[in-house]
């Protein structure tokens, strides 16, 4: 298909964004933090892309593929003439390489786990092959992908970071340091990276979407502290401060019209829920699980963080495919909650513990939900851990609520199974998985694996029915509360140009760098 | 001269003991120091009494549909916090907290320092060795790194907290007073002590410690911001004092970005901690003066 | 002999007619400014210094004799201290009158001072030549290179030796002869009209004493600077003054010529201060008749070591004290004499348990060093010590009654009652009031704080008192009065003393016998007659001959200059001093050869 | 002075390994696991497990331990879990930053606290000494976050004079710098004062005055070069605290230094970083008292190495 540009882009021209944190690595096999995720996917390419600003797949280093009938061959046609950015071109052999990288152990990737459904994934990971069976390279043009079952989540997989196509020489040649010195077929080429300080991307001249990306240059500056950032973006030295508004400045921004104006609000593939380990008693009684869903004031949470985020009643985000529209959950009701709790055996309440992060607003949220509980009769103690802690103390099953504020669920790719599995399946209930609740229902998972297995497109509707079922039956055992789907405020600078879509991108936070522009060129 | 007074108290010398409290009592610093850190007690002390709202009340008025917290107002006097909590009354319950970590922690940790470097100072030889290379190597260790494991092994709780603070504070004082112990030892007036007689205890308890004290009291007393500051570090990293329990040093950490929206949520508790730092050294450096007989009239 | 020009801005040295006074101090009251009001420090002060004069100020400790002078050079501790009455005129002017920036440009250019601690008055951690070469940048325009060459040059005229290699050395590397050698090229660099010495020999020994003054003498005639001496050394005063004038509790008493005020005292006070000097004579005189020892030194040494290198093995030691041998006994004084350094005080440290030592000390035939807890305490008992430095061995902290009690304490004798009683018995025994017993060591003066000391010291019934350097700090009439106490006691009680001291005028007073020390070794010991009319030791000789003799009219006979620096008691391992053999010339006479 | 160099260098080595040596057992036993960290959220078990094992985390302790010690001999510091980087590289690509606004820091830190001290010794007891010492009181109770802050917002923000935020030139550092100095300088005040005092009342100040030397040169000449010893063991324990703390300042005004490496770590338990900083730092901490040692016969003659 052709590429859409927009009639009003003016190629050219550099803009600086901020981050807090370091970049830890542009590495794609290896980097899953939200900040370089979006980075990582202006450097490198993967066969799947999304269409800017959606939800939408669309080949990206594929030109085009095909699906076996029995769903389990899918057999890319490359795009011709790609460069990397060392001026090699990309071939299949490309891509068989760059997968068998990412899966090898040595590389230790965060995203193996991912590709689980290709034939042979499995031994590549107990180390028992170096290549990966199910990846076949046809021609110079085309690979062949086998499935060990039908997967319809396999074409966004594709499109996860970790899928890139990465030169093996430029590989090879950084000796360890790819992630320090990435070549990729992206929009953008690394230009200048000082660890702490900045990196720079330059525009990628020979990027294979003719007239992309409009500008010339971006310069994210790492280090700095959101409220500073705020300062200097209204001082015209930042266009994007990529943590976002912090807490502090929002309501100045929201007063003042000028600035407001500038202020994008999306929609974001996010939940913010509390866990209840349901193998531990009192949170081995559904009751006790209901009560809590019904003692949250959802409304004072979000009032509280600046009315940033939208009360939530089922784990999916309302973006998301599969969302329950009609799903009413369990409604605001505290003597609702306490009769529940007299009928499970606890009429007076009992004492517990909330885990949570300890960046602001997370503590803050415990608190308001700590306080909420005890109306109920619950007397939650909280536990505002670092980030490292809490993650610990939930796979280990320590904790017996956890607020998942910071550490929570964004999704990797834009499906309602990317919600289900780790963190309320079965598969993620065991010591150290990310399912805290340690909720597990046989029936649910069969479900999912059902739901997963209708890959071919003219059941997707009928899947996403599937899905919502399985996350209405979840929320009847109601593992977790879901409380509330963060919404996106993303402030830009006055000459920042672009559909406001590119600042909400749901894969491309905190903005689509490829399709922005910025109006003060000549 | 009393048996009693003579074993009780007999580290402050005896024309001193009857009138200390009554001549502090003359000097006007001294009385405002003991006044506010009386306050603070009392605050302390009385907390729910004194509180309009108990302290992790999240008052439904009390934050602006925004969820902005509340400028000080008749309702709130010192205004809300992000929660909408009253300031006045987590200030007022914060007092326990600052003032158990303020004055526990700190004076452990210098119990501590005080045990180490005079017993490494008096002692030499490989005991005063062993101790020294032990303090070099704490002060070679970055402190809250320290603070965070020992804090993230042990469950956070406010005695735990005061713990770890003495725990990792306590080198530089026992650098000074191992110094200081040392050129002491070297004074002639312990020669003379010995050359009657005298057991190292004693001398220890009725001629070292009491030269000791003023360097104690000005490190005493400028180690109360700061480890009351280093609470909030802590809490800052969740090794802390666990919310909602409220100190003055985590009311600042938590409000802090709002210093230009909110600024009562920094500057209140701040002031607070200047206060009570301050308070301490003047009665400090009032009991120093005038527990020292050389210092009279001097300037 | 070039010495400092002056600078215009300086004021000019003032024209003098004849015989016109430079100073002349007119009523002059000082006073201190006390809660209850002003109390006067000195009242009613006159005087007059002539050009080439050296008028002595002499009287009793803290009659007011450095309140003048720092009045004079106008370093009252203001406010606190301020003139309140007079004129101090230098010339025509009137110091009192000038404010801090005219003084400024007088003080060290025309009037300098020189204080009485040479260990204290010199800025440690400057050197030498920086601190002569800034007095004479601050009042002449020269450049840093032209005043470094008028500093060595002053270094010179003090007859320093090795002066180029002084000028980069800090005061610490100089002994204590040498610093006030500094202090004294410092004062004198300026040339100025008046020098003003504050006890300027008190702290040091005796031969050091002789140097010091004999110095003073030849420059004072080279320049012709005035000079005022402050002292309490009746032998410093007859030798140095033209003029003397006698101040007692603020006030002149008596002035004139020395040798009118020597020769025909005519106040009472006059008199007294004379009388109490010590003079030094033969040695005669009845001695106490020797009892049992007391205790016994077998062999003494004590060396310190210097540890160097990565493993800080020993590789010098300092031998403070080698193969010492002699006795104590009972109801004796011995005095031990000998220079700084010698290891007087180490000696002494030995016995008292201090300091380790090889060989044996034994206390009633018992050697000290395997003694067990019951019988150190019985040591701690019978040898009591008293320190030189009076305010150093008082905790300031505690108040003269607690001192006093504490040794009953430790070693739980009586009832809190009883101590008390005897702390007041003791007080008064030693010239004090009980009153006193609630004040602390700050509030007394040098002499009454010694006195505290030595009460301290009889609280336990001692049978050996050290007294090391006990009376050196103190001025005549208190030293007088301390030395008739302790020979009181000494009747009463039947003590026995272990004397240290370098003044061999008062060592000839107070004791039955004497050993000289030198570099750690004893090199002459008899009884006093033997040592005093018939000293063998060259050493001892010299000692003897450099005190001062309060005879105005007194020939020195020519001496020799001395080699100023003592050799060193630091040898390496396993070397050592060579050991001096004792031979009995007579009667217990002993000289090393 | 070369034994006593050797000697010190010897003492430091076992410090560095006691040193070293705690922190891989605290943070062997901290309720972390790194793996989960690097692993990530939708890592499966197995992907764990083989992570564990490229990273030889599954070995008993002391084996890890005899193993980073061999590298840390040969000067590696091992490798970032997170960053995937040699720990070294990225501590030494911080170090001249950290460096610089240390000395920077403790530059103005002596400048204000020295400043404060002396004034105050100066003019003891009057208003000026109660003003001075409440200051000090106040620098030390301040929040740096706040007072960084506030002097970003007002020199950089409103006055312009400094740049926001950044790092290279020398305007760039004064106000982080600032920030340090401010909240660090009330000890030396305190410090100084009471060093001052007591020079203040010494012989050879006196002596000083007799000369007729000006006001001016007698403090700076002969007090402040006798009361700053003490003041100098304080900076040997000052570049303790600012190699690794200066972590608050470092994020206000985006300086690339090591105490962001360290917090970013700490809170993700990049143990290998965990470990470079604090071996880095107490290096950095033992190599300062020693210069601050080694620094004392300059300023006092009297003190002998040894
Ligand atoms: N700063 C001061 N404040 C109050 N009183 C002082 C001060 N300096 C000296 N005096 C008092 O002034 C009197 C004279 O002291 P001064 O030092 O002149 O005595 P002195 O004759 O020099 O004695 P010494 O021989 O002991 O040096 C003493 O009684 C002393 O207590
Ligand atoms: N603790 C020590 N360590 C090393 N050397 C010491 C020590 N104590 C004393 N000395 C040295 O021993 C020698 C003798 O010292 P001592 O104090 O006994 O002399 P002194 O005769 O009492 O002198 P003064 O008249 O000055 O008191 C000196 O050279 C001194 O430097
Ligand atoms: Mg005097
Ligand atoms: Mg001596």
């Amino acid at each position: 298909q052709e590429e859409q540009l927009d009639p009003n882009a003016k190629a050219g021209g550099s803009i600086v964004i901020t981050y807090k944190d370091d970049v830890a690595t542009l590495d794609p096999a290896i980097g899953y933090d939200w900040q370089n995720w979006s980075m990582i996917k202006s450097v490198f390419d993967g066969l799947m892309d999304y269409a800017p600003g959606t939800t939408d797949l669309r080949p990206g280093l594929a030109e085009s593929y095909e699906i076996s009938d029995d769903l389990l061959t899918y057999t890319f046609k490359l795009r011709p003439g790609v460069k990397f950015h060392n001026g090699r071109e990309m071939t299949a052999e490309d891509v068989k390489y760059s997968f068998n990288r990412m899966l090898l152990p040595a590389t230790q990737s965060p995203g193996a786990g991912f590709f689980g459904s290709i034939k042979g994934a499995d031994k590549m990971a107990d180390g028992s092959a170096t290549e990966l069976e199910g990846l076949t390279v046809e021609g110079p043009q085309t690979v062949r992908f086998e499935l060990s079952r039908p997967d319809a989540t396999f074409l966004h997989v594709l499109a996860l970071n970790f899928a890139s196509v990465v030169p093996k020489e430029a590989v090879e040649a950084a000796g360890g340091d790819f992630g320090h010195q990435p070549v990729g077929t992206g929009a953008y080429k690394l230009g200048e990276w000082l660890p702490g300080q900045r990196v720079v991307f330059q525009k990628n001249p020979d990027y294979w979407r003719a007239g992309l990306p409009y500008l010339d240059q971006i310069t994210f500056e790492i280090g700095q502290e959101p409220v500073v950032a705020l300062l200097r973006l209204q001082n015209g030295e930042v266009d994007v401060p990529g943590d976002g508004i912090p807490p502090a400045k929002f309501q100045e921004v929201m007063s003042d019209p000028d600035q407001a104006a500038r202020v994008v609000e999306g929609g974001q593939l996010h939940t913010g829920y509390i866990t209840m380990n349901v193998t531990q008693a009192p949170f081995d009684k559904v009751e006790v699980r209901r009560a809590v869903n019904m003692a949250i004031n959802k409304d004072r949470v979000v009032q509280m963080i600046n009315n940033r985020a939208v009360p939530a009643n089922q784990p999916l985000p309302p973006s998301m495919p599969g969302y329950s529209q009609g799903y009413a959950g369990y409604p605001h009701d505290v003597e609702g909650a306490k009769k529940l709790l007299a009928e499970a055996g606890y009429p007076d309440g009992f004492t517990t513990e909330l885990y949570a992060m300890n960046t602001d607003p997370n503590p803050r949220i415990a608190q308001a939900i700590q306080q909420d509980l005890k109306a109920i009769g619950i007397n939650a103690e909280i536990r505002a851990l670092a980030q490292a802690n809490v993650i610990e103390a939930g796979g280990a099953g320590n904790a017996q609520m956890v607020w998942s504020g910071g550490m929570g669920w964004i999704a990797d790719f834009p499906d309602p199974s990317n919600f289900y599995g780790p963190i309320l399946g079965c598969a993620g209930a065991g010591e150290g998985g990310w399912n805290w609740s340690k909720y597990c229902n046989k029936d649910l998972d069969a479900a999912a694996q059902a739901a997963d297995a209708m890959a071919r497109p003219d059941q997707a509707e009928a899947r996403l029915k599937a899905w919502s079922a399985v996350f209405e039956g979840v929320m009847e055992d109601a593992p977790w509360a879901p409380v509330f789907n963060e919404q996106r405020f993303t402030m830009k600078s006055p000459r920042m140009g672009g559909a406001d879509a590119l600042y909400t991108d749901p894969v491309s936070i905190p903005i689509n760098y490829d399709y922005v522009y910025v109006t003060d060129v000549q | 001269m009393t048996e009693t007074s003579n074993t009780v108290a007999a580290a402050i010398p005896t024309d001193i003991r009857p009138g200390l409290f009554r001549r502090l009592m003359r000097r006007k610093t001294a009385v405002f120091g003991a006044g506010v850190i009386a306050l603070v007690v009392l605050g302390a002390l009385f907390a729910p009494q004194l509180a309009q709202f108990p302290p992790d009340q999240q008052n439904f008025d009390g934050l602006t549909l925004e969820g902005a917290p509340m400028p000080p107002n008749a309702t709130y006097w010192f205004g809300t916090d992000l929660l909408g909590r009253d300031l006045f009354s987590r200030l007022l319950y914060g007092a326990q907290t600052s003032l158990i970590i303020g004055v526990v922690a700190n004076g452990l940790s210098i119990l501590i320092g005080t045990a180490v470097g005079v017993t490494a100072g008096w002692r030499r030889g490989w005991v005063g060795a062993v101790l020294m290379r032990f303090t070099d190597l704490m002060m070679a260790f970055p402190a809250l790194l320290l603070a965070i494991c020992l804090a993230a092994i042990f469950q956070p709780s406010l005695w735990i907290v005061a713990l770890v603070i003495a725990l990792v504070n306590w080198v530089q004082t026992a650098r000074i007073i191992y110094t200081q112990t040392i050129s002491l030892a070297e004074r002639d007036f312990i020669a003379a002590e010995r050359t009657l007689g005298a057991s190292d205890w004693r001398i220890l308890r009725h001629h070292i410690l009491p030269h000791l004290l003023p360097t104690l009291l000005v490190w005493g007393t400028l180690g109360i911001s700061i480890t009351v500051l280093l609470e909030a570090t802590l809490s800052f990293l969740g090794v802390g004092v666990q919310p909602p329990t409220p100190s003055w040093g985590n009311i600042i950490f938590e409000n802090q970005t709002y210093f230009q929206s909110a600024p009562w949520l920094v500057f209140i508790p701040g002031a607070a901690i200047l206060l009570l730092a301050l308070a301490f050294n003047l009665v400090g450096d009032a009991l120093r003066e005038e527990m020292d007989p050389t210092q009279k009239g001097r300037g | 002999m070039i010495l400092a020009t002056q600078t215009a801005g300086a004021p000019a040295a003032p024209v003098l007619p004849g015989d016109a006074p430079v100073l002349s101090v007119r009523d002059l009251d000082v006073s201190v400014m006390t809660p209850s009001g002003l109390r006067p420090l000195v009242q009613g002060m006159s005087f007059d210094l002539r050009r080439g004069e050296t008028l002595c100020i002499a009287g009793e400790s803290g009659s007011g004799k450095s309140v003048t002078s720092m009045a004079i050079m106008g370093l009252l501790p203001r406010p606190a201290v301020r003139v309140t009455g007079g004129q101090i005129l230098f010339g025509d002017e009137d110091l009192a009158a000038k404010g801090e920036g005219a003084m400024r440009r007088i003080r060290g250019n025309r009037i300098a001072m020189i204080f009485q601690e040479p260990m204290t008055a010199l800025n440690p951690v400057m050197q030498i030549g920086t601190q002569l070469a800034e007095a004479l940048r601050a009042h002449t325009d020269m450049g840093g290179a032209e005043a470094r060459a008028c500093a060595l040059e002053a270094l010179k005229l003090v007859r320093i030796s090795q002066p180029e290699r002084r000028l980069r050395q800090y005061p610490h590397e100089l002994s204590g002869g040498m610093r006030q050698r500094v202090v004294i090229a410092m004062a004198l660099a300026m040339r100025p009209d008046v020098l003003i010495a504050d006890e300027p020999t008190t702290a040091l020994d005796v031969t050091v004493q002789r140097e010091v003054l004999d110095l003073l003498r030849d420059l004072q005639r080279d320049t012709g600077t005035a000079v005022i001496l402050i002292t309490h050394d009746m032998g410093v005063v007859a030798e140095m003054a033209d003029r003397v004038l006698v101040m007692q509790s603020g006030r002149v008493v008596e002035q004139g010529n020395v040798e009118e005020i020597f020769r025909d005292p005519r106040e009472p006070y006059t008199r007294e201060l004379l009388a109490a000097v010590p003079r030094m004579g033969d040695g005669s005189g009845p001695a106490a008749a020797p009892g049992a020892p007391l205790v016994r030194f077998e062999d003494v040494s004590v060396r310190f070591d210097i540890r160097s290198g990565l493993l800080q093995r020993v590789t010098e030691r300092v031998h403070a004290v080698e193969h010492v041998r002699f006795d104590i006994h009972a109801g004796e004084t011995l005095s031990l004499v000998g220079e700084s350094g010698c290891g007087k005080s180490t000696l002494a440290r030995a016995l008292v348990g201090l300091v380790p030592h090889e060989g044996t000390i034994r206390l009633n035939g018992q050697p000290i060093r395997d003694m067990r807890r019951q019988d150190r305490l019985r040591l701690h008992r019978e040898v009591q010590m008293v320190f030189q430095d009076p305010m150093a061995a008082l905790d300031p902290r505690m108040t003269v009654g607690e001192l006093i009690a504490e040794p009953l304490v430790i070693h739980g004798i009586g009832s809190a009652a009883e101590r008390r009683t005897r702390a007041e018995d003791l007080m008064q025994r030693v010239g004090l009031t009980p009153e006193h017993l609630s004040r602390h060591p700050h509030e007394f003066s040098g002499g009454q704080r010694q006195r505290i000391c030595i009460a301290r010291a009889l609280a336990l019934n001692p049978r050996l008192i050290i007294a090391d350097e006990s009376v050196s700090a103190l001025d005549v009439s208190v030293q007088a009065r301390v030395l008739d106490l302790l020979a009181a006691l000494k009747r009463e009680f039947g003590i026995a003393y272990l004397f240290i001291s370098h003044d061999m005028a008062v060592v000839e007073n107070i004791s039955d016998r004497v050993a000289v020390m030198y570099l750690g070794q004893i090199v002459e010991m008899g009884t006093r007659a033997q040592v005093f009319g018939n000293p063998q030791h060259a050493y001892t000789r010299r000692l003897m001959a450099a005190v001062p003799v309060p005879d105005p009219g007194f020939e020195r006979p020519p001496m020799p200059r001395m080699a100023s620096e003592v050799p060193s008691p630091v040898h390496p391992v396993g070397q050592g001093p060579t050991r001096a053999v004792l031979r009995d010339v007579g009667g217990g006479h002993l000289v090393a050869a | 002075m070369w034994a006593y160099l050797l000697r010190r260098l010897v003492q430091a080595v076992l410090i560095l390994l006691g040193v070293s040596f705690i922190t891989f057992l605290l943070l062997y036993v901290l309720p972390a696991d790194p793996v989960r960290q690097i692993a990530g959220r939708s890592a499966t078990p197995q992907v764990v497990e083989s992570i564990r094992r490229e990273l030889g985390l599954d070995q008993p302790f002391l084996v890890q331990y005899w193993n980073y010690l061999t590298g840390l001999v040969q000067g590696d510091l091992g490798r970032s879990y997170l960053q995937k980087a040699d720990v070294a590289g990225l501590i030494a690509s911080r170090l001249p930053a950290t460096l610089q606004l240390m000395a920077l820091a403790i530059v103005f830190e002596l400048i204000i606290g020295l400043g404060m001290g002396i004034a105050a010794a100066l003019w003891r007891g009057r208003a000026v000494d109660s003003v001075l010492m409440m200051t000090s009181f106040a620098a030390v109770s301040a929040p740096q976050f706040v007072v960084g802050l506030l002097l970003l917002y007002l020199f950089a923000v409103q006055l312009g004079w400094f740049p926001i935020s950044g790092y290279g030139t020398f305007s760039h550092a004064v106000l982080p710098a600032l920030t340090l100095a401010i909240t660090g300088s009330g000890w030396y005040a305190r410090m100084m004062r009471s060093s001052m005092i007591d020079v203040l009342h010494t012989d050879y100040l006196r002596t000083a005055r007799a000369k007729g030397l000006s006001r001016g040169r007698i403090v700076l000449r002969h007090a402040v070069p006798n009361a700053i010893l003490p003041i100098i063991a304080m900076i040997g324990i000052d570049i303790g605290i600012f190699m690794g703390g200066a972590v608050v300042v470092e994020s206000v005004f985006g300086w690339p230094g090591i105490g962001q490496l360290a917090w970013q770590a700490i809170q993700r338990v990049d143990i290998p970083i965990i470990m470079g900083v604090t071996v880095v730092s107490a290096v950095a901490i033992v190599l300062g008292n020693l210069l601050a040692d080694m620094i004392a016969p300059f300023v006092d003659p009297r003190i002998k190495l040894r």
